[in-house]
């Protein structure tokens, strides 16, 4: 008698833990793996590939818009993302045109140029092959606009240049002009933004990246109204995974999301092992309230 | 030099033959000496775009017989416009094979245009047609949104109907919804304990109706702290929140009949900043421990912060919002939960309003015209798609179309 | 200029990454317990955001939205290309409304800036009328508007699919059924909505588990920060 | 007067914007862009009275030396400097006209120093609180409790490796219940039909409220006819 009892104020005490407890595990699940350098590949699924392959598909030259939209909050997850898309279109020789819904997101577009694009791309061409439209206020009003006259809105690129001195600007009159539209988003506005105000009412193939909160909310839109998305991190990884199996000389530059997939798998575990000791705390305690 | 005799010609032909042409030449002289006239297109029309702000002219015509058929020599067509059906014609656009139609979004509003078109070869142009005149104008009505039409009018009927019969009087039944019921709970145990209430109406602007929504809730939940003398208090993230949110608590606290209790601190503003408000609220709830939080408006990540430290100071909590990633959160963390349309229906059921108790009955109709759709949509679906039967085929195509976006 | 020169010397970089270290270090220890240091981290984001959100809202709205439309040639200081266009005269609506906006610090005449508030609310209503209408009721109706059964599909497949659109179908139905208002839940009605609930719970448990994973990318996010601070790579 | 113009105003705005969906002639044409340029601007204008407020509350605890009115110092003085370093384009390049965030700038300077990784580090607590919270809330006490716990559970193994060989070696025929087949069923099946119905709800309940609204039936946000 006396052992159970000891047993039940174990499980009663574990019921209620304390949640700095869990706090401690979850820094220790991010930060050890981290150090040791863990990493792990995500094979792709077809939610992924199908946004891919549109890509893959697109004659060289295909104007793509990359609207950014999220801040450096939401960075880790949706900047691998804008990376993974923007090797892709130029292994494809795409031209890349970038803007952003949001004020911060333009900042994230200008860290794509300065850490990506002049480093592995540095025979891209500004203007012939990306440009930075940069940030403009009205949310989806802005879409609207965009929509049906892309030049009022955008007069110049983000440097104040007249963006009739751009050869790849020439044709481009409204969202309709583009032949796929990538919302990186994660939140309002963003991703889904784009699906109700540019897919949806202008016709045009909407694909894109949210962070993995949005991503739920997104899968009615798949796949009608969108060709494809990649949801937070893994997305991120899978698009890597990919790239590296059509392109394998990204084999080792194009790894940011896949480490980051460590910490995320350890975490996950550490919460996993804990609703599976709440259940049981749970299931003992009720056993023993129905024993008495 | 009898290849620059074809050039020759070939300028003579194309007065404004595009230069891309002339890149592709083939290096292999053979191909170029054979010159043969292409067929012009089958036939030519125009016409000003339909719903639409004006500025465009939509041009449809019939493939050459030679563009993928015959001798297959067609690579394109191209289209000039003039203000008259002589005079100087500028190249207004030019495209692939294949291609049907081509609207020139470049016409200006009123002013009279014809077109020509000829299809091209690498061997030259053909024949030019002529299609005109044609002037673009706007449209008073866009037919491509006459379903959404229907369908707007349908509802605002449905709902405008059982708004009446509020306003007469007829007795309208609507079911108890838990998380409101709680709503006199969390006031009277705040009341009991001497603690406050904390009120946050999401941290979107004025723009969103869910916001609105949440502010009239907080008119119903200030004019019961009013009355039983409960400390209030309601942190926003937007100014123009703030502002409707004083005139509405004020409003609700002369209601109650205790403007002395009112003061315009009750409603104040922190930061537009999402993590910045969030951290403020945060600070507010671990020092001030009020006995109930409410959180009901449009909220986005901060949902499980606050929620979570709520949790952990011991509040009743009751959230509500209709941003369906941030409703898991809050099931899993709050007492109670109002999910999506049960936000808006809230301010109607606390308020006991006979008109607006109307429109929830209104939304219920909105409900059934959604549900007979989806069971007959599906239903002749399935059975276009078992017997492959071209009417049932045709109807189900219908009925999606008439819940399409470009009707 | 001066101030360029000073702010982005490594000197500057390192200060700054120190002081951003700092902050991160001051919120986490929010996680322990209330204390002086979230306090004072919270004051400061409270501040430097509130400003930091009118400074966006002054250099991208008012400056190019309002004035650069109203009185375009006067823009040379500060907007360059704005001088040449034309004056927008319908911009003097939004002046108007948002100076009587601010009549709420006239408490004699502040009713007036209900008229402002009036504009907003009409905004919310109009725009959100139709936006919802058009993308989530009519598609999404039309999105569950699919055949039970595709011919052509194996055996196997064939179970597995009607099966799943028979989940998604009457999925919607009985969720939709829990959100009626004016029905007692009784009955078949009421089975229905328990279903209902069911669905509903399921996509909320389904949405739960995969937002965890964003919630962990941000903290990598903020510790290889720090690690890469501890370790001095960042300064 | 004190009510109705605003309601008419209301009523007005709200169903010339219902209107212009349907009618692409001028002045219908663009008037959703226009007007939500025009509510930004206003909302520019109430920036001074929000930013008037934050003001007056932190400066009068400092002045009773209210409870951690030390702090309230800290947030006018960060408050004053960010708005100073932004508005007068404090040490950015090109002077007046040039980006008032750009590098070089105190602006720029403050936002990577302290605005950005407050904000990261306050997002990035959500990795802490959703641990706990599913703690908490994911137990099987009731069956709509245990339908959550089942689905989130199956979601959260998936990116695991626990998720893969927890069910790799299920027969062909019952491959559909290996956990990367069952995630991607969960999500694009029940919890699709889940949020299309929640979709639905939520766009009627917007569609009714932006009635009432608009007819005039909600109006408590209008506070009342007498001296306001």
């Amino acid at each position: 008698m006396a052992e159970e009892s000891k047993n039940v104020t174990f499980f009663e005490k574990l019921g209620t833990l304390d949640r700095r407890w869990i706090f401690l595990m979850i820094a220790l699940a991010v930060i050890i793996p981290l150090i040791m350098k863990y990493t792990t590949s995500i094979p792709t699924s077809p939610l992924v590939q199908r946004l891919f392959d549109k890509t893959e598909d697109l004659p060289p030259g295909s104007k793509i818009l990359m609207s950014f939209d999220y801040g450096p909050s939401t960075a880790p997850e949706n900047q691998p993302m804008a990376d993974a898309f923007t090797r892709h279109a130029f292994e494809k020789g795409h031209r890349v045109y970038l803007m952003a819904l949001w004020p911060t997101g333009a900042r994230q577009s200008l860290q794509l140029i300065d850490e990506l694009i002049n480093v592995e791309f540095p025979e891209k061409g500004y203007g012939t092959d990306y440009i930075h439209l940069g940030y403009k206020a009205g949310n989806q009003g802005l879409i609207n606009t965009l929509l049906s006259d892309f030049t009022a809105m955008y007069t110049t690129d983000i440097e104040g240049t007249s963006i009739d001195e751009f050869p790849m600007m020439e044709g481009i009159r409204t969202l309709r002009d583009f032949d796929l539209i990538l919302g990186l988003g994660s939140g309002f506005p963003g991703t889904k933004e784009w699906v109700q105000f540019a897919g949806d009412p202008g016709d045009i193939p909407v694909g894109g990246g949210t962070t993995a909160v949005m991503a739920p909310l997104l899968y009615p839109y798949y796949p009608k109204q969108m060709v494809g998305f990649l949801g937070g991190l893994q997305g991120a990884a899978e698009y890597e995974y990919a790239l590296i199996q059509a392109y394998p000389e990204y084999m080792q530059k194009s790894r940011l999301a896949s480490t980051s997939m460590g910490p995320q798998v350890t975490a996950h575990l550490v919460i996993v092992a804990f609703i599976i000791i709440g259940n049981i705390t749970f299931l003992v305690e009720r056993s023993r309230r129905k024993r008495y | 030099m009898r290849r620059y005799a074809v050039l020759v010609i070939i300028l003579l032909v194309g007065s404004h033959l595009p230069a891309s042409l002339f890149a592709q030449e083939p290096t292999d002289s053979a191909a170029v000496l054979e010159l043969v006239t292409v067929p012009p297109p089958a036939y030519f029309e125009v016409y000003d775009t339909p719903s639409d702000h004006g500025g465009n002219i939509t041009l449809e015509w019939g493939l050459s017989p030679d563009d993928g058929d015959g001798r297959n020599n067609v690579t394109g067509y191209q289209i000039l416009r003039g203000e008259g059906p002589t005079g100087y014609f500028e190249m207004v656009g030019e495209v692939l094979k294949g291609t049907t139609q081509f609207v020139d979004n470049t016409a200006d509003e009123g002013t009279q245009y014809h077109y020509r078109i000829a299809a091209v070869a690498r061997t030259g142009l053909s024949e030019r047609i002529m299609a005109g005149p044609v002037v673009s104008r706007q449209q008073w009505f866009d037919r491509t949104r006459a379903n959404l039409l229907v369908i707007a009018v349908l509802l605002v009927i449905a709902i405008s109907y059982y708004i009446y019969k509020g306003a007469i009087g007829s007795d309208l039944y609507i079911r108890k919804i838990a998380g409101l019921e709680a709503v006199d709970e969390a006031v009277g145990r705040a009341t009991e304990m001497g603690r406050s209430i904390l009120f946050v109406p999401g941290i979107q602007d004025m723009d969103n109706v869910q916001t609105v929504a949440g502010i009239a809730i907080l008119s119903n939940i200030a004019k019961r702290t009013a009355t039983y003398e409960t400390e209030l208090d309601v942190p926003v993230s937007r100014s123009l929140t703030m502002s409707v949110g004083r005139e509405t608590v004020k409003q609700a606290y002369l209601e109650a009949g205790r403007p002395d209790l009112y003061n315009d601190d009750i409603v104040h503003y922190i930061t537009d900043e999402q993590f910045g408000y969030v951290a403020a609220v945060d600070g507010i709830m671990v020092r001030q421990k009020p006995a109930a939080c409410f959180y009901l408006g449009a909220f986005f990540a901060e949902s499980l912060i606050l929620a979570e430290t709520g949790s952990s100071i011991g509040a009743i909590q009751v959230a509500g919002t209709a941003m369906p990633t941030q409703l898991p959160f809050f099931v899993a963390a709050c007492d109670y939960t109002l999910i999506g349309e049960e936000l808006f229906a809230a301010s109607a059921y606390l308020s006991k309003d006979k008109k607006m108790m109307g429109s929830l009955k209104g939304q219920d109709a909105g409900k059934a015209i959604a549900m007979i759709f989806i069971v007959v949509g599906v239903g002749v679906a399935t059975l276009a798609a078992i017997t492959g039967n071209d009417g049932l085929t045709a109807a189900s195509e219908w009925l999606r179309r008439l819940f399409s976006l470009n009707f | 200029m001066e101030g360029q020169a000073i702010l982005t010397t490594p000197l500057a970089n390192t200060i700054g990454v120190w002081i951003g270290a700092f902050l991160t270090l001051m919120i986490f220890s929010f996680l322990y317990r209330d204390n002086p240091f979230y306090k004072f981290a919270e004051h400061l984001f409270v501040g430097i955001s509130a400003a930091y959100w009118m400074t966006v809202a002054f250099w991208t709205t008012l400056i190019p939205n309002l004035f650069a439309r109203l009185w375009p040639s006067h823009m040379g200081g500060v907007l360059p290309s704005a001088v040449g266009n034309e004056r927008e005269w319908q911009y003097v609506i939004p002046l108007v409304l948002g100076l009587i906006l601010l009549t709420r610090l006239v408490s004699r005449i502040a009713w007036f800036s209900r008229w402002a508030m009036a504009f907003v609310i009409g905004f919310a209503a109009g725009t959100n009328f139709t936006r919802y209408l058009q993308s989530d009721f009519v598609s999404q109706i039309q999105s569950t508007m699919v055949p039970l059964y595709e011919p052509g599909a194996g055996v196997g497949a064939a179970i597995g699919g009607i099966f799943s659109q028979l989940v998604i179908v009457g999925g919607v139905i009985c969720a939709i059924i829990y959100f009626y208002f004016s029905k007692e839940h009784k009955g078949g009605f009421g089975k229905a909505a328990r279903v209902g609930i069911w669905v509903l719970m399921a996509a909320f448990g389904a949405s739960f588990g995969y937002t965890v994973m964003a919630r962990i990318s941000l903290l990598t996010g903020r510790m290889s920060y720090l690690i890469q601070w501890v370790s001095g790579a960042n300064w | 007067m004190k009510r109705t113009i605003p309601l008419m105003i209301t009523f007005i705005v709200g169903i010339s914007l219902i209107l212009a969906i349907f009618i692409p002639h001028d002045p219908f044409h663009g008037l959703d862009s226009n007007f939500s340029i025009f509510y930004d601007v206003i909302a520019v204008f109430a920036f001074i009275l929000g930013g008037g407020n934050l003001l007056k509350v932190h400066l009068r605890k400092i002045q009773d030396k209210r409870l951690d009115w030390k702090y309230s110092i800290v947030t006018v003085s960060g408050f004053g400097l960010m708005l100073g370093a932004g508005l007068l384009k404090i040490g950015v390049d090109g002077g007046w006209s040039g980006d008032y965030q750009g590098a070089g700038g105190l602006f720029n300077y403050l936002y990577d120093a302290a605005f950005q990784p407050l904000q990261a580090t306050m997002f990035s607590l959500l990795a802490f609180f959703v641990a706990s919270a599913s703690y908490r809330a994911f137990r099987a006490k009731t069956r709509e409790a245990t339908i959550l716990l089942v689905a989130a559970f199956i979601i959260l193994i998936r990116p695991t490796p626990l998720g893969y060989y927890l069910t790799f070696w299920l027969p062909k025929p019952l491959q559909f219940l290996h956990i990367p087949n069952l995630s991607t069923w969960v999500l694009s099946v029940p919890n699709m039909a889940g949020q299309r119905a929640i979709m639905i709800g939520i766009a009627l309940g917007i569609v009714s409220t932006s009635l009432r609204l608009i007819l005039g039936i909600e109006r408590s946000y209008l506070g009342s006819e007498g001296k306001g």
